[in-house]
Parts: structure tokens; sequence; C-alpha cells
């Protein structure tokens, strides 16, 4: 029961902290822009003074519209439950296994996408088509790298997968490398980052992400936004706990839960300054060099499997 | 990358100081990031509107996105959408094609909104004034909460009146009009 | 035998093959003629790695030679007489279409699966503990043969041979802790004197054809009536396949 | 007959029965009395569906396997009928479907009783109740005899009522090309129980599991059992009937089609290969990986390209197939390699997103169907807009694309995940290649998913957001009541099924247990919460619980959130103060799907063309903009065009011989009889 009481925290901490990894990269960002940036909670404000704004809708919103957010928002705080942040073994990491965790990804997508052509705009459409059209390709080469790693781990339990990279120690694996690699461009491109997406951008014709939630406004934006932020934090965690799991708590020891909680606390804000580095010196892509951009994902991915087969296991 | 990232650290941090023309005027700056922390929960963000300006005033205002005056670090940002935004940015003697999209936009943003009128085309019309072209100044059109005279104004000043604006609102804060 | 189970060394040479590996595929994906020369640059300094790591696991000294050999070689001299080429032939800026790079890197990941088929075969005639690694080096020479044959500029044919060589190099030393020493110096030499041929041949081909574009070759054969290039890919400027 | 043992049989019968009475009441729904068919014809269709459901459910659940035979047909081999684990499952299968659409019928067929798309109503029941009978029967047979017969009862049935609404020509060609397809099937599946029956030494199946072949006979008689099961069920390259047939019957029967009879190809490989041939060779599985990777890529992709509805569908059913041969290609590559659990694993799987695909696919064309019913729309293009006017039907339809999609927590994606595992499971074998080509597939695998979720987004968002894009649709009602209990219990099902994946699978395991003699005991170690197919350590999902987080996180969220809240104020749609939206600004479904058609360029033959009109004048101004686009399916023209001209021009070599001249003909006959006679003697 102790146990579920942790899960729930670490849950909770979880969707609380999100916002605050976001506030940091932008904090980051900003330095990286020359700039003075705004304080490290502002994405706090934002959420907070949206939750507050009066609702709007366009006139044609279907109810689909409208319960689109929570759906979203839900399909987030089951990822984030059974992804290990402070500490493994958990019982919530039994509820889903990764693959479930990349369906969760696919439906708050799928519920998203729908969102965008519920109006009926053209940005909305847009948005959705090209959306749906990188998941599509992003999903393969993500799917593969974590396969290579839970067939490493002969696990798809996440919990259990840090756990046995955490105990076999330091090995020099060259697949977790190139599943590192591929990783991290699939987290670029679904958390709608530069080269993939610009967050910041202005542009609707530019946008991939954003188009589908212009018609947003009030909580709805909130919760969206809100996803959004805690979807990024998990695809930094995940790569933290795959690559680096040194820190983790093992037990439910104050002591460990302590150094589990600053371990990941460094390794997410380090995480995030090599993030920032990436978009200052990288441009955005144009749309139609995306899946090229994925495809070496795919094939970084495939490269991973492979060296795991030919070279780790000594088949 | 190296020489891009070599140049970042060797500029370092470049936004200016709140600007101190005066005391009163520095202490008004502060005064008014105080008031955008309480009433608008610390981030205002902003729809600009070019309602058939001659762009001098655009070229101020995205001024003020740059890391000199970095809006940005005031938690005030630019957004695509009026749906995100809570106030709209208005610049340009309203031309009467540029008409039904001001009402639009306005009608498109939530309430609690601000609207503040930039340039002297926005706040009395300037030079183009009422014609068969043109329906004047902002107000004409869209309840204005500030305005910021100027041809273009400079961007400490668009700052300024935004930052009014939110300022008086806090008073007597007026029902969304729609 | 898991990775996890062996020492250090051995992890290390394991990690080492696979970038070299890895460094195949950038060079098969890299437009560009300077990043492609750098490429080929770190895969030789990899390779010399993993042949200093091989020296220490087995002590077998000369092996220290032959990595020196390859460090001269193949990460200083013949990446730095190509650099002048293509300098000199200032074509350093060109870059290549590629047709579907996609494909291509999905064709190299199946030559890879070939090679770990083949080398299947083979593996267990030597006894070392990074035997595997025989698969990855076939894979480097395929894939350096695959660089050649759908690449069109003559420089990426010189470096895809060049890679072959350092396939088969690689071979070597994982599989029988390298060639007797003379061996390899007479590679080493084939290899130098064959890079400085390419230069001269590259002048020589500028010269008569006006382009290093090998597709225009085809007007040495006396059977086809040489046909307009549709594309110049060759030398074609920055404009990005899709 | 006696003891109650032999109820499931009994009940089965009477199945059977109900469904020749719908046939026969229909008869008589002459166009003065349509309700013979709409009541009679499916109150009895109701009956039957339920009695099949009843007699499968107990053949499963208690383990029963009972045998029974008829002195009928020839004198000395009399029909042989059996009911087990196996052909229990596909009764229920069968029936949930015949109940769905009896409640669905008799409102949809009222189209056909006046109206444009009036049609004769009496061919339509009788060759439904003939289609259902031929699928019950064929589920029922012991022997190849009565197995055959009805297999091609169902086909011809099948071919009646693609050809119903004849007037149309492409109609009449999609049914001539299902006869020709259909029965090179036949042909093939008869070659390879010729095999079984002359090393049996018998056409019953008894017989045939007894018969001991050599691999080189078991191969042939595989390949073609699979060649000829797999043109019924529709996969690459045998497929090309499939999306011209199903679209055109009647959206009752294009459920049933989909849902049901292309299963009855998937009974009919687990029959033979697991059943009848017995010990599985792992290259068999090989080649049905590799067959069912294709079919599930090529098949969504071809979809994704398709603007009318129910082809699209059509298309998905080709792709879900792919998925089910995935599952029982890698179930056959671990059984051939002796792991017996894993092999059970793929198994299940493969059975489980059958009966998955059955229910989202049936819920899909009833959901299409319906539209059809009020709009007479199947082009997407041209709907939009349908959430507001049938929000009940739009519902149901969002239900079947979530489940169809793979989406957590409905039930596509418990046996998509449990194919996963199952792949996932590739470094227990000791050959190498295919551990490297397992995962590889399981990446197709994810990259089907994800493309069907796109070609999904396509499909509602288009069809049913959005605004309306032509007068018919605009005015489209709610359907009735029928209907929406038809769908409705469907997409209950479709969630269940998602939900509880334990029961299933427990439930599943007598079938596993007759075919491999194994089951998955540790599926529900943990209770019925925990679906743990392999081990709790290795993998596990609670589908109950992502279902009430869900629905928590739903209520807390409307809860806070909405709480004191001002109602939301309507407003224009954001058009960037362009003035009123208009529904042609909208994407279309071919815009949708641009990216992804640019994508995987080579994938469709593409003919894109766009004609631009330009007035005179100095400065010649665009009049008007055509813009067409034709993707068309290569299998078609690269394997079925050659195979057609090649028979032309063999046809045109022995032309010779039909000189149309009385004598030559009497010639040859004489001449052959003269031939038989020397061979004889």
């Amino acid at each position: 029961m102790t146990a579920w009481a942790f899960a729930a925290a670490q849950t909770l901490l979880f969707i609380a902290a999100a916002p605050l990894l976001g506030g940091w990269l932008q904090r980051v960002k900003c330095h990286m822009q020359n700039r003075a940036a705004p304080a490290v909670w502002q994405p706090y404000r934002n959420l907070a003074k949206l939750l507050r704004k009066r609702m709007l809708l366009a006139e044609n919103a279907s109810w689909l519209f409208r319960a689109v957010p929570y759906i979203v928002f839900g399909a987030m705080l089951l990822a984030a439950a059974v992804v290990p942040l402070i500490t493994v073994h958990l019982p919530s990491a039994a509820i889903a296994d990764v693959i479930v965790l990349v369906g969760f990804f696919a439906l708050a997508r799928f519920f998203t996408a729908l969102a965008g052509l519920d109006i009926g705009t053209a940005f909305g459409g847009m948005g959705a088509s090209r959306e749906m059209m990188v998941s599509a390709l992003a999903e393969p080469a993500m799917l593969m790298a974590v396969f290579t790693l839970s067939m490493t781990a002969n696990t798809t339990n996440l919990s259990v997968a840090t756990e046995y990279i955490l105990k076999s120690g330091l090995v020099l694996r060259p697949s977790f490398l190139f599943a590192l690699l591929a990783l991290a461009i699939v987290a670029v491109a679904e958390t709608s980052r530069i080269p993939v997406d610009n967050p910041a951008t202005h542009l609707e014709l530019t946008m991939l992400h954003e188009a589908m939630i212009l018609e947003y406004g009030g909580r709805h934006l909130a919760l969206i936004e809100w996803a959004s932020q805690v979807k990024l934090m998990i695809y930094a965690v995940l790569i933290v706990d795959f690559f680096f799991p040194w820190g983790i708590a093992t037990d439910f020891s104050a002591l460990a839960l302590t150094i589990g909680l600053v371990a990941v606390v460094a390794k997410l804000m380090l995480l995030a300054v090599v993030l920032v580095v990436w978009e200052t010196v990288l441009a955005k892509m144009r749309l139609f060099r995306v899946p090229q951009f994925l495809g070496f994902a795919f094939m970084l991915s495939l490269l991973a499997m492979l060296t795991h087969v030919v070279l780790e296991t000594g088949g | 990358m190296w020489h891009v990232i070599h140049q970042i650290v060797r500029i370092g941090i470049v936004t200016e100081p709140a600007p101190r023309v005066t005391d009163a005027d520095g202490a008004a700056i502060e005064r008014i990031h105080q008031d955008i922390l309480d009433i608008l929960g610390q981030a205002l963000t902003i729809r600009e509107v070019d309602a058939g300006s001659c762009n001098g005033c655009e070229l101020e205002i995205s001024a003020l996105s740059n890391p000199y005056y970095n809006i940005e670090g005031l938690g005030i940002k630019f957004v695509a959408s009026p749906r995100h935004a809570d106030m709209l940015l208005v610049t340009g003697p309203v031309s009467r094609h540029m008409e039904e999209a001001l009402r639009r936009t306005y009608d498109a943003t939530p309430a609690p909104k601000l609207v503040v009128a930039v340039g002297d085309c926005g706040c009395t019309g300037g030079i183009f004034g009422e014609g068969y072209a043109t329906r004047g100044k902002v107000a004409n059109v869209i309840p204005v909460d500030a305005v910021v005279p100027g041809c273009p104004p400079p961007p400490l000043e668009i700052l300024r009146g935004i930052l009014g604006a939110v300022r008086r609102r806090q008073g007597h804060p007026t029902p969304d009009r729609t | 035998m898991a990775i996890s189970t062996l020492g250090l060394y051995s992890q290390a040479i394991i990690l080492f093959a696979a970038l070299a590996l890895f460094t195949s595929f950038m060079m098969l994906a890299q437009a560009r003629m300077m990043p492609l020369i750098f490429t080929f640059a770190w895969q030789g300094l990899l390779l010399a790695v993993v042949s200093v790591l091989v020296a220490i696991v087995s002590k077998h000294p000369h092996l220290y030679v032959s990595a020196a050999l390859t460090v001269t070689l193949k990460v200083i001299v013949i990446p730095w007489l190509l650099y002048r080429l293509s300098v000199r032939l200032n074509m350093h800026y060109d870059a290549e279409v590629i047709k579907h790079p996609t494909l291509l890197l999905l064709g190299g990941v199946g030559l890879v699966i070939f090679s770990y088929y083949v080398a299947q075969s083979i593996v267990h005639l030597s006894g070392l503990a990074t035997r595997h690694t025989i698969a990855v080096s076939i894979a480097i020479e395929l894939l350096g043969m695959l660089l050649m044959s759908v690449r069109k500029s003559a420089v990426a044919q010189v470096i895809g041979f060049m890679s072959m060589e350092s396939g088969i190099f690689f071979a070597a030393v994982v599989s029988t802790y390298g060639m007797p020493l003379i061996v390899e110096l007479g590679v080493a030499f084939d290899v130098l004197v064959a890079s400085i041929l390419f230069g001269v041949f590259f002048f020589h081909l500028r010269d008569s054809f006006g382009s290093l574009n090998v597709v225009r070759f085809n007007r040495l054969s006396e059977a086809i009536e040489p046909v307009p290039l549709p594309d110049v890919a060759g030398e074609s400027t920055l404009r990005d396949p899709s | 007959m006696s003891g109650t043992n032999e109820i499931p049989l009994l009940l089965a019968y009477a199945a059977v029965a109900c469904t020749l009475l719908s046939g026969v009441v229909s008869m008589f729904a002459v166009r003065r009395h349509p309700n013979f068919l709409h009541f009679g014809s499916f109150l009895f269709l109701f009956f039957s569906g339920a009695a099949s459901i009843a007699a499968g459910a107990w053949a499963l659940l208690a383990k029963l396997s009972l045998t029974d035979h008829f002195a009928l047909g020839l004198p000395w081999l009399d029909w042989h009928v059996r009911i087990d684990p196996l052909s229990g499952f596909f009764l229920m299968l069968l029936g949930t479907l015949v109940v769905a659409i009896s409640l669905y019928g008799p409102s949809y067929t009222r189209e056909f009783a006046r109206g444009e798309a009036a049609q004769p109503l009496p061919p339509l029941g009788v060759f439904s109740a003939l289609f259902i009978v031929g699928m019950q029967m064929l589920l029922l047979a012991d022997d190849a005899l009565v197995f055959m017969i009805f297999w091609e009862m169902m086909s011809l049935s099948g071919y009646f009522l693609v050809v119903y609404q004849h007037q149309h020509a492409a109609n009449r060609h999609a049914a001539f090309v299902y006869l020709l397809l259909a029965h090179v099937g036949a042909l093939v599946i008869l070659l390879s129980f010729g095999v079984l029956a002359a090393f049996g030494g018998g056409l019953t199946f008894d017989q045939m599991r007894a018969a001991k072949l050599s691999p080189l006979w078991a191969t042939i008689a595989f390949g073609c059992a699979f060649a000829g099961f797999g043109t019924k069920s529709g996969m690459v390259p045998l497929h090309v009937w499939l999306p011209d047939a199903h679209p055109v019957a009647p959206s009752h029967i294009s459920a049933l089609m989909s849902g049901a009879m292309i299963k009855m190809g998937i009974y009919g490989m687990v029959r033979v290969i697991y059943d009848l041939i017995g010990d599985v060779r792992w290259e068999w599985g090989v080649v049905v990986l590799c067959i069912g990777t294709a079919s599930a890529l090529l098949g969504v992709l071809y979809a994704l390209m398709q603007h009318d509805l129910k082809r699209l569908l059509a298309y998905h059913s080709i792709e879900n197939i792919g998925i089910i041969l995935m599952g029982l290609g890698l179930s056959m590559i671990f059984l051939g390699s002796g792991h017996m659990m894993l092999g059970t694993l793929g198994l299940v799987a493969a059975l489980y997103h059958t009966i998955n695909h059955a229910l989202f696919k049936g819920l899909l064309f009833l959901g299409a169907g319906a539209v059809l019913y009020r709009t007479h729309e199947h082009d997407l293009d041209r709907m939009g807009g349908l959430i507001h006017r049938m929000p009940i039907t739009a519902l149901l339809f969002l239900v079947g694309c979530v489940a169809i999609s793979a989406l957590p927590p409905f039930n596509g994606f418990v046996s998509e995940w449990l194919t996963f595992q199952t792949a996932l499971q590739a470094p227990a074998l000791e050959n190498g290649l295919l551990r490297t080509m397992i995962p590889i597939a399981a990446a197709m695998l994810a990259l089907t998913g994800a493309l069907a979720a796109a070609c999904f987004v396509k499909a509602f968002g288009i069809g049913f957001l959005g605004q309306p894009r032509s007068r018919r649709v605009a005015r489209a009602r709610e359907v009735p009541a029928g209907m929406l209990g038809g769908m409705g219990l469907l997409a209950t099902l479709c969630l269940l099924l998602g939900v509880f994946p334990t029961t299933v699978i427990e439930a599943m395991a007598p079938i596993t247990q007759m075919l491999v003699q194994a089951a998955l005991p540790s599926a529900a170690a943990q209770g019925w919460m925990w679906l743990t197919p392999i081990s709790p350590q290795v993998a596990s999902y609670s589908a109950p619980f992502v279902l009430i987080a869900i629905v928590a996180v739903f209520g807390l969220g409307y809860l806070i959130l909405k709480r004191g809240a001002i109602a939301p104020r309507r407003a224009y749609a954001w058009d960037c103060g362009f003035g009123q939206l208009t529904q042609r600004m909208q994407y279309t479904s071919t815009a949708f799907s641009q990216p992804i058609r640019r994508v995987f360029g080579g994938v469709w033959k593409v003919d894109e063309q766009i004609d631009t009109l330009a007035s005179a004048g100095p400065i010649p101004r665009v009049t008007s903009l055509h813009y067409s686009l034709r993707t068309q399916d290569w299998s078609w023209l690269k394997c079925y065009v050659p195979i057609g001209r090649l028979v032309l021009a063999a046809a045109n070599r022995i032309v010779f011989i039909q000189t149309g001249n009385i004598h030559t003909y009497l010639k040859f006959s004489f001449v052959t009889l003269l031939v038989f006679l020397w061979i004889v003697s």
C-alpha cells in the first residue's frame, strides 16, 4: 500500500514538476539568445492565467472538441504514472509497459488531431495531417529503439528495465549509443521542437503541433500545454532512465529517495542544456526534409538492434 | 557550431535593465511589472493586429522581442491566435478592408482582454484620418484601453503603453463587451 | 557470450567497431565533399583505436605499428590529399543529390544483416573474444562497395574504395590479430600510391570531361551515343533531394 | 443423440435451421410485403445468431468436441459434422455479427424497399441466408466434402450479394473478379485437401489428422492451403478482389464479409495447418510472417489514399488480415523451433485480433452504412460535420476508429500488444537471422499502427467533423434505434474485449489446448486486472486500470475546472479575420493524406493532373482550376494484367482449333474418345 502511495506521490510530483522543466528550458534558451530570462516558474503563471480566463469556443465546436483536452491530459497522466522518476520498482509501472506508453502518446495525438479537424479551419487540418505524418514515421523508430533496450533487459516493463541497466553497471554497449541517438531524434520530433517544429513560431504555415490547437483557449489550452510539457518531461526522463539511470532510488528509504531526487533533477537540468544547445545550432527543417531525418533515426535504431544481436549477444 | 556557441558566450546577456529615463518612469515601469504580476497572473500574451499600418509601428513592435528590449523577459509573449491572447496590439488607421478583420479578431479574443492602439494612426487616424478608405482611429471600431502615440513610437513607449493598459485595468475591470 | 561478461577492453573494441560501422553509414548518407572526407578520417581513427586495443588485449606489438600506419595514412595523409585535391579542383563545397537517401540507408542495413549471415559460418573458426566483429568488418567492406556503386562524384568513389580497404584491414585485425607486418606495409603503400594516382587522374578527368561526375564517362563508350545528362548531380549545388 | 453434451450441436443445427427459415420467409418479401424481409427474415437471423453464439460459447467453455454424421450426399460417404472449441470460437464470432446485423438490417434494408435505391427484396434475404448458412456449416464441417460444398455456397451467394445492386457496371466487374479469385482459391484449397486425403486415405478430417506426411508433401499441402485461404482472406498479392467487392455490397453484408467471411479464410488456415497437418515448420512461419507484414503495410498505405469510406475500410481489412497473419507466422516460427509457450502466445494474439477485427470492422461498416442510409454519400470529400447531425452514430463510429487504430484501452490495442510481445521474444530463437528479422517485422507493425491511426483520423475527422461539404450531408438525421442498437452492441463488445483481456485469453485456452496442447498459464498470474502474457517481470498491462484512470481524470478535471466557471461564449471560428469560413476551405481527405503520399511515393501508381483555364487578354487570369488525382494499386497492374495478357496470348495461339465447323468439333471429340480408350486399355 505504501508502494502505491509512493507511486501516486511520484506521479503528482511528475505532473507538478513538468512546467518547471519547461521554465528551465526557457531560461537556458533565453541565455543562449543573450537575453535576460523570465522567472523559472513562468510556465506556472501562464497556466494559472489560462485557467482563470473565460472560455471561448468556436460556433461549430462539437462535444469532441471539448472532451479532447481532458483525454489528452489523462493519457499523459497515465504515461507519467508508469515512468520511474526518482525510484524504481513502483507498482504503478505494472499498469503499462513501454509499448503501452507509446500507445498513450498515440491516443493523445489521435484526439489532438481530431480536435484540429473539428472546427473545419484549414490550419487545423494542416496541422493534423502533418502531425500524423511525422508521428507515423517517428513511431517505428521509437519502438525499434526501445525494443533494443527491452531485448537487452528482456523486459518491456520500464521499472524492471531501468533496474536491470542499473544493476549491470557500466557496460560499453554500442547498441545503447545508437538507441540513444535514435530516441533523441524521435523525442525532438514528437515534442515538436527544432529542427522538426518550432514551438515559438507565429507563422501558421510552418506549424505542426501548434496549428492543431489554434482554436483552443482558457482551461482547455492550459490542459493541452500542460500535457505537452508532461510529454517533454516523460521523454527526458525516459532517456535519463534508460541511459544514465545512476542515482535512482532502489528502495523507499528517505536517503535513497533524496539522492534519487537530486540525481534526476541534476540530470534533467543537464539534458535541458544539451537540448537547448542542439536547438540553437540547428535550423528548422523544411517539412519534407523531416522524413529523411526520421528515416535516419529509424536507421539508427535498426543499427542499434543489429549491433545488439550481432555484437552483444554473441549470436 | 562551435563558432556560434563561442559567439554566444563572447557576447553574453545584452538585455538592458529597466529603462530609467526619469525616476518616475522607471518607478512606473517597476510598478507596472507588479501590476502584470497581479492582474494577468504575470503572464501576458499579445496578438498583434496590423489594421492597415505602414509597418513603421510593426518594426518597432518587433524590436520589443529582440534581446535588448526583451519583452519575453517580462513574461509577455506574442502569440499566433487571438484565442491564446489577452491583449490586442492594434496599429494603423483602420482601413475598410481590415475593419471586419479587426472586429472578428476582437470577437475571437476571450475575456478579460485589453486593446492597445499603437502609433498616431491607431490613436487618432493620423494623416489618413477618417475617409472613404479608412475608419480612422482604432477606438472607432473596437473599445481601446490604452493608446501609444508616436509615429512610430519607440519600443520603450510601446512597452509603457502595454503595461499602462494593464495597470488601468486593475482599478475597475470592465466586463466582457461581447 | 554476452557483452557484459567481456573485459572492458573487449567491450571497447566492440564499441569502436560499431562506431566504425556507423561512420560507414554516415559516409553513405553524407552528400557534401568535406564532411565525407572528414568522416573517412574518423573511420580511420576508429580503426587505429581498435587495433591499438586489440594489441593491448592480445599482446601483439606489431599491431601498434599498423595502428600508427593507419593513423598516418587514413587519418592524416589521404584525407589531406583528398582535401587539397578537392580545394584545388574547387569542389569542396559540392554536394551530390542522393536519390532516396532513406532507402539507401535501409539497403545498407540489409547489407549488415547479410554480412552477419555470411559471418555466422566463419566466426566459429576464430577463437577470439571479439570474433563477432568480423561481421562488422565485412559490412564495412560491402558498404564501401555500395558507396562506390551509388555515388557519382569521383572523390566519393575513392573514399568508397579506401573504406573497403579499411574493412579488409579491420577484418584482419579482429580475426587473426592483423596480417603479417610486411603485408600491411605493402598494402599501406599501395593505398598511398593509389591515392596519389587518383589525384593525377582527377586532373586528367576534369580536363577531358570538364567534370568529375563519373556518369559522364559514358562518353567513353563507343556503343551508345553519349546522352546529355538529365541531372548534373555530380557537381550540382546544394539542392536537396526532396 | 442423447445427453446434455449434445446440446451445443443441437444449438448449432437450430442456428442453421433459423438461417434457412429466414431465407424462406424473405422469399415472400415481394414489393407489397417488404415486412417479410424487414421483420420475419431478420427475426430468424437474430435467433440464428443467438443460437450460434450459445453453441459456440458452450463448446468453447465446456471444451467439448462433438461429432455427428448424416447419410446425405453420395451413398458411401456421409456428411461428417463436428463442433469443437476452434469452430465454437468462430461460431461465436459469426453469431455476434449476425445478431448485430439482425438488429441493424430491418431499418437499413428499407432503403432497398423503395426510393432511389429500390431493388427486389427476396434475393437479398435468400442469398444473405445462404451466405450465412454456408459459413455456419463450413465451421461445422468435419470432412473435406462438406467443407468445400459450403465453402462454395458461401462464395457463390457472396457473388450474388456483391452484384445485388447490379445496375452499376463497376459492381458487376467487382463481382466478376471476386468470383474468379474465389474459384481459383477454392481450387487450390481442393488441391491441399487432395494431398491430405491421399496420405490420410479418406476425406474426413480425422483421417487427414492421422495422415503421416513427408516434409515435402506437408509443405505442399501448407502452400496450397495458405494460398487458397489467403485468397479468401485477402492477403497481398491476392487481395485485388476485396477492395472492389466489399464496398459495393449492401453495408450490413459488407460488415458480414469483412467481419466474418474473410475470417473463414483464417479459420481454414488454422484448421488445416495447425489441426490437420499438425507438426508446424518454422520455414512456413517465415513465409506467413513476410506476407503478413507486406499485407499489413500495403493494406494501410493503399487505404490511406482512398476517399470512398467503404473502400477505405475494405483496404483496412487487408491490413488487419496482415496483422493476424503476422501473429500466426510468429506462432509458427516459435512452434517450429520448439518454443510451445511463445507459439501459443502468437496463436492467441492472432485469434484475439481475428475476433477484434470482426467486431470493429463490422461496427465501422455498419457506421458507414448508417451514413450512406441518411446521406447516400460514400465519398469522404462530400461528408463532414456529421457529428452534429448524427451524434450517436458519430460516437459509435469513433469507438470503432479508436479500436482499429490500436489505441488503449480498446480491443485492437490488446491484440497488437500481444503480437509485439511475441515478436519481442525473438532472442529465444537459435537462428540469428530470425533474431534480426523479427524485430524489423515488429517495427513494420508499429509503422502500420501509426499509419492506421493517421488513416482513421482522416476517416473520422473528414467524414464526421468540420463543416458539411454537401447539402445532403447538411440535412442528415440520426438513424433509427435498431441500427444504433446493432452498432452499439459491437461498440460495447469492442470496449469489453479491450478492458477484460485476461478473461478472453483464458476463454481461448481450450483452443490452444486442442491445437498445440499448450496454454498461457501466466496470462492472469496477477489476477484478472493484470495481463501478463509471459511473466509479470517481462511485461504487464492493466486495461481496467487505464480505463478507470482516464475516466477519473475526466471526472475530476470536469469537477475542478468546470465548477463555478462561467459558461463558455460561442464565437466565430478563428479565420484570421478573413470572413466566414466556407466548407470549401477545409482540408479534404486527399489533402490530408498528401504528405504521406509524397513520403511513400513509389507505393502507388499516382497520376495527378491540374488543368488550369486562363482567360485570354493582356494579363491572362486563371478562370478555372481543376485538380484530379488517381492512385492505383500496383499489384493489379503488375501481377494480374500480365497474367491476363498471357492467357489471351495463349488463347490466340490455339484459336485455330475453333473453326466454327461442326464436323471439326465432332472429329475432336472422336479423337479424344479414341485417345482415352487407348489410355484405359
